[in-house]
């Protein structure tokens, strides 16, 4: 048995879980300011997932790149690449369910996984205009298996209905995704307070893990909504040693993964 | 459009005056990456008014032109200044009604450009299906049934720009543009093909003779081109890979400075209305220190 | 003025002819098995259009072959040429009418340019299958100046309608092509005997000029259906001197232009 | 499909049974260049039957597979062998009732296929518009109008082939597989995509390191290759630029021969059926002679 780390962060946490999603068997594309995912990624190739293909910055394929540094969608993210993948190509491989698995987050989150990054308020004149839908747009709806995650667990990002669906989760729940022939969806929603996913039959979401220190009571007063809660609630799995010394000395030394808790204590 | 063999070359100033008040203008730029910024710097300059700008990605450049008033809409999929966070001029207008976003997924906008590029009014996909994209413009966007099979999809109508704007690492006097290592991003592919008249500005003028050694990297021919500008580190702030990445400080003083109106104004005046001259800038931006400084990649 | 020669050959006479159509702002894209379009294109830039674009061989834009030797679309067609050009950024130009002119022929041509080269017959069990519409589906289409060229003036091949529409011409005649929103369309037919255009309003081939030695009645004969005779018939402008020799020595010395008389014998 | 950086190396034999009698095979060629025609031979020799062959320029290969009884069906825009001529076995099979020819314009047949690469239903072209390619196959092609103008376009449906089979000029034992200069035509480009699974043949296996010196050069990525066979020569008679030219005397000779039934019998009795291994049958077609010739280029 590896051995358990005892000094670890929120963010390394939130990395070392998104990193254990990943399987040898998958192709993964990194989209914009996604360092958390492209840690995650590049920590499951170097344990558990060897054989994982990584589309590093949306163009090199199975690169390997120096440790986090610039952002993710650098050209510096191509280095030793197999092949610089034609755009084309990209979306044809994601239109055609090739690459089935992208990692996204965004200012709303509702119980259905559905997720704006949009606008706050009416989308003509909103109350406050977000950066886009992005890629999102794109891979809510074409059938991905999406991996959500988010530093700022609040009443503000989780909310009962999203102002404005700039990606498709499980819609109205129930069968709905499944009913506009929409494949996959959300599987697993990462937080710096738990993991959550989804109910099979209701698509409702539902309380996974807790992190270390964090209570059921605080979690759900942190939710806009009422989270499905199942009898036993473990604590989330902590990362092994290893996991953390590749992380800190390797993958990210330069810490680029807390850039995404701006404004937020890291915590764990 | 320009079809002949003819010189090119141009100013800066000569090429912005193809840049018509009111034109819809494609511009490339894939977050701090490859955008004609020096380009950009001019059309503000100019005085541009009434300007529908279109990217993919909208980044600093546009954010700039909307803080400058030269833009009365835009077509992108997401505005943002990447890891610096939010386009504080965008999302100020757009809150105060005084710009239109009008907002796709990527495959949705690519779609649009492709139908421009091949003449066709309408293209075909499944992006933004079950997202609420789809019914902001019933004029561009549409579910329609698969004629063969009733599956539903969603119509992206045609979308020709008046003008492409776009940098690139060197080109002939008549606008052979090459890449380096080649094309990658799309809107380097597709603005030509789709705009009207194309801008290109570029790292190097260089010999006909080069470009024929060297086909592999050529992106876009001659016979697309109307104006060849060449303008060294013509993409500053934003990087041009592998000559030069972009620079983090420049960026992170306007992602702070555009907090407040009057900071994005003050930056306006220090570093696009104030330089007469793109070496003048050069210098205000940082001068050779900064010049050797994003020679490296870290 | 420039020298007429005297010596030439009727392959001769039809690649000047055709030379003489292109432009110098014209972007030509050349077809599979074209020598003589290809011929007429190397020449046209040697003479008085130094600025043609050539497309060769639908991907060396600009290109400078060695003279003619392997077939129309070989790679060494594509010899110092200025760009690769993507086989989709050719689509998009053809689509969108950048470039805009076209040469082909085919087994059968009717009164109205409409071209057929998929089979005598009916189609799902022909008489004879033939090779197929190839470009020709496309390039009548998609708005193109098409130029016809033929080295078999027979009635087999001029018919009163042809068998299967491959390609677009004027349809039916009159304004059919215009009502389908296709712009353009055929604008000449060079063959061994004569050269042909179509009168405007009513789209129907018209005799432009008799090759030497040719007379009315032969081509007529020839015809398989009426064609229209305008009053004055001159004869086809002959070649300069220096047409044929760019010809001979620099451009076609191997005469390949001649494969396309297989079993025909050139005259003139 | 193959997803896994696996070690897809095979023989010939191996890789054609990847083929079962009554798929959909994408075959690359364009004319007398890049075709996988080892494979081909190796296809018939295993006595495939009932194959729809989809090409966009059907030639000698096909005409092969055809003349040996292994074909049902043909997708393509035209069939022939370029300047050499008819292909006469398709001529005659199709006359006789025996091969069915599905026939498209390009950007027709290029349209299903990327329809089908892309996972949508159909694309839309106004190739073919007022010929009568269109009314041939209406479970394919129909005429349908713009949601948004009105104007008629032609929906393709998509077309997804059980195999893609190419040639090209190198590959690693993972199947990242690369060209020179670069993938120039169609085929090579779009059936790898559209296709389920991806036979590759070429020239030399190299090393994965040699391809990460020179990503500019794939073209195929090994998750979406499924065998890789090492075939020197792998291309002839076709042609491999910039490697080896066509094989003049052969395609005249196949040319004359398949005038006949008997001829073409015997031109792939003692070409195809004959030899035993690769290296018996470059012997057989000329041996050191005809490598020395075809690599010379004129």
């Amino acid at each position: 048995m590896a051995e358990i780390a005892r000094d670890y962060t929120v963010d390394e946490l939130m990395v070392v879980t998104l990193a254990r999603q990943f399987r040898s068997e998958d192709i993964v594309l990194n989209g914009t300011v996604s360092f958390i995912p492209v840690a995650a990624i590049m920590l499951a190739r170097a344990t558990h997932a060897p054989g994982l293909t990584w589309v590093a910055g949306a163009v090199g394929v199975d690169a390997y790149p120096e440790p986090l540094s610039g952002n993710t969608l650098d050209p510096t993210m191509w280095r030793r690449c197999v092949m610089y993948l034609p755009q084309e190509h990209m979306w044809s491989y994601v239109h055609r369910g090739v690459l089935e698995t992208f990692c996204l987050r965004g200012a709303q989150i509702d119980k259905y996984g559905n997720v704006n990054n949009t606008v706050i308020g009416e989308y003509a004149r909103p109350r406050v205009r977000l950066p886009g839908s992005a890629g999102m747009g794109d891979m809510g709806s074409l059938d991905k298996r999406i991996f959500i995650w988010t530093t700022t667990h609040t009443p503000r990002t989780f909310v009962e209905r999203v102002d404005f669906r700039s990606c498709a989760g499980y819609l109205d729940g129930g069968d709905a995704r499944e009913r506009l022939g929409l494949k996959n969806g959300p599987q697993l929603v990462i937080t710096n307070l738990c993991v959550m996913d989804f109910e099979p039959e209701s698509k409702h979401m539902r309380l996974k893990s807790l992190h270390p220190g964090v209570t059921l009571e605080e979690v759900q007063a942190q939710t806009g909504f009422r989270l499905l809660i199942p009898k036993a609630i473990p604590p989330t799995e902590p990362p092994t040693v290893e996991e953390i010394r590749l992380l800190r000395e390797v993958i990210d030394p330069r810490g680029m993964r807390k850039l995404e808790f701006r404004g937020a204590p890291a915590r764990a | 459009m320009a079809t002949k063999k003819a010189d090119k070359v141009m100013t800066l100033t000569e090429a912005a005056s193809l840049v018509r008040d009111g034109d819809t203008v494609a511009l490339q730029g894939m977050g701090t990456q490859m955008s004609p910024l020096a380009l950009v710097r001019e059309l503000i300059r100019a005085g541009k008014r009434d300007l529908t700008i279109v990217m993919i990605v909208g980044g600093i450049g546009l954010d700039w032109l909307i803080a400058a008033g030269c833009v009365r809409r835009v077509i992108a999929i997401i505005v943002n200044l990447d890891e610096f966070g939010m386009a504080h001029a965008f999302r100020r207008a757009v809150e105060a009604g005084e710009v239109v976003m009008e907002e796709y997924s990527e495959h949705q906008l690519l779609s649009r450009l492709l139908a421009g590029a091949y003449g066709l009014p309408f293209l075909v996909t499944r992006s933004g299906l079950g997202t609420d994209l789809i019914a902001l413009h019933p004029e561009t966007t549409r579910i329609i049934a698969c004629p063969f099979t009733g599956q539903e999809v969603v119509a992206c109508r045609a979308l020709v720009p008046d003008v492409a704007i776009l940098h690139a690492h060197r080109a002939d006097r008549y606008g052979n543009v090459q890449f380096f290592p080649k094309p990658i991003w799309l809107d380097a592919d597709v603005f030509p093909r789709a705009a009207k008249k194309v801008i290109v500005t570029v790292e190097e003028i260089i010999e006909n003779e080069e470009i024929r050694r060297t086909p592999i990297h050529t992106g876009i021919p001659y016979f697309k081109v109307d104006a060849v500008v060449e303008v060294p580190y013509g993409a500053h702030p934003c990087s041009l890979y592998p000559f030069y990445a972009f620079d983090r400080a420049l960026f992170q003083e306007y992602a702070t400075a555009s907090r407040t109106v009057e900071g994005t104004r003050a930056f306006l005046d220090r570093y696009i209305y104030g330089p007469t001259t793109h070496a003048e800038y050069l210098q205000r931006v940082g001068g050779a220190e900064m010049l050797l400084r994003i020679r490296k990649w870290e």
